[in-house]
């Protein structure tokens, strides 16, 4: 498992590399990027996005969150980069890269990592355009999305 | 003994401070207690009380309004988490 | 969207780059990328992967597996790329990445074109060791992971 | 009229032929007759029929027994896909 907070982007191609080097029993990767999107604000499209985060905690908070995923499927690597800090429209936010044998527990860890990261994580995106500043509430949605691995659970 | 706290995001807007180390009464025993202290300084740190969904953690764990805290603790308030 | 079938490797980072180029309505990047295990044959490793499909069919194939996905979710962008011929273990197989404004769409998208890839799209692989080449049989689990789709569609 | 065959992967390895055009005879509806007629070629046409989860395309469309063959059709037989 490898956890980064970094203002620099990033690029999933060189991090699979990384991930694979050397490797034969990796049979499936799964990864999710979220980007900026210019046109959050309804009317008006942003001019930027500020990324504010807890240092410390957020490293931490991560770190539980790929633990949780290793001990509920059968991972063979994890790498999650979260960038902070002023983001244009289109730049790239997060990368979560799972590996697994299968790709049924790559495809489900990657998105439990990124529905946990979502709503436990300590990020806030503040969104900025010409008017004014506006930090993104929290989605009911975001909330909502972690209920089926608790049903899962079950 | 002291107990020091961090305010993110709007919330750290609204209060224009980020951290601070404060004397903790022997009286305040728990999340809940040290927002109402906070609160009784007056705007703008009623928002301690009045934001909807404020969240703690209690040395960088999540933690709910009945947490206990401690001296030498670090205690964070923050609005509903919006990273990813 | 565009489908391509090759003999060259692929690198994810450059179809993201080709993808997301001069864009800045895209939100979320879900990919999947299968690679050549080692380990299939059990006691053995695999010292290669020959895989062989249907020129003209399996182009049609996917484009309607994808044309399915496009249908049922509102996507931006998606990329499938597989490759044929002679693969060593550790090698890259097959990329799809899908592009939409939100993560449960592009997360679903991706996972469903795998599934449909992996069940109706016609590739066949056969794993070949110093002693022997076998043809990879079909997984019941393959067939069964397309129940949910046709449950959810209820 | 004639009709062009394909066979793949394991099947094409046991019958040791790719591809043939053949002479449909008129009484061949359907891809399941068509298995019949090269099924009595002998072994190892036999595999036709023997074969478990055999696959059909006709016209590079997934087709089932019952799918209708014309002439000037294009089918194909193949093992389950296990491609990805």
């Amino acid at each position: 498992m490898s956890v980064t907070i970094q203002v620099a982007d990033f690029d999933c191609g060189q991090e699979i590399a990384a991930m694979t080097k050397g490797r034969d029993d990796i049979g499936a990767l799964a990864s999710f990027i979220g980007l900026v999107r210019a046109d959050t604000l309804g009317t008006e499209n942003i001019d930027s996005m500020q990324l504010e985060h807890y240092p410390g905690m957020t490293e931490k908070a991560l770190a539980e969150i790929v633990a949780a995923a290793e001990k509920r499927w059968m991972l063979q690597s994890v790498r999650v980069i979260h960038r902070v800090g002023k983001l244009l429209p289109g730049e790239q936010i997060v990368l979560v890269l799972v590996a697994a044998s299968h790709r049924g527990a790559a495809f489900a860890a990657c998105e439990f990592i990124m529905d946990f990261l979502k709503t436990r994580a300590p990020f806030w995106k503040k969104e900025v355009s010409e008017h004014y500043g506006q930090w993104v509430e929290a989605r009911d949605k975001d909330e909502m999305a972690l209920q089926r691995w608790q049903d899962a659970e079950k | 003994m002291h107990i020091h706290l961090l305010y993110f995001a709007g919330l750290r807007e609204v209060l224009g401070v980020a951290t601070e180390t404060l004397e903790l009464p022997a009286e305040i025993e728990t999340v809940a207690g040290l927002r109402e202290l906070l609160a009784a300084r007056g705007a703008p740190w009623t928002a301690l009380v009045t934001t909807k969904n404020l969240r703690a953690a209690v040395n960088q764990e999540m933690a709910g309004q009945d947490a206990r805290v401690h001296a030498g603790d670090e205690v964070a308030f923050f609005p509903p988490v919006t990273g990813g």
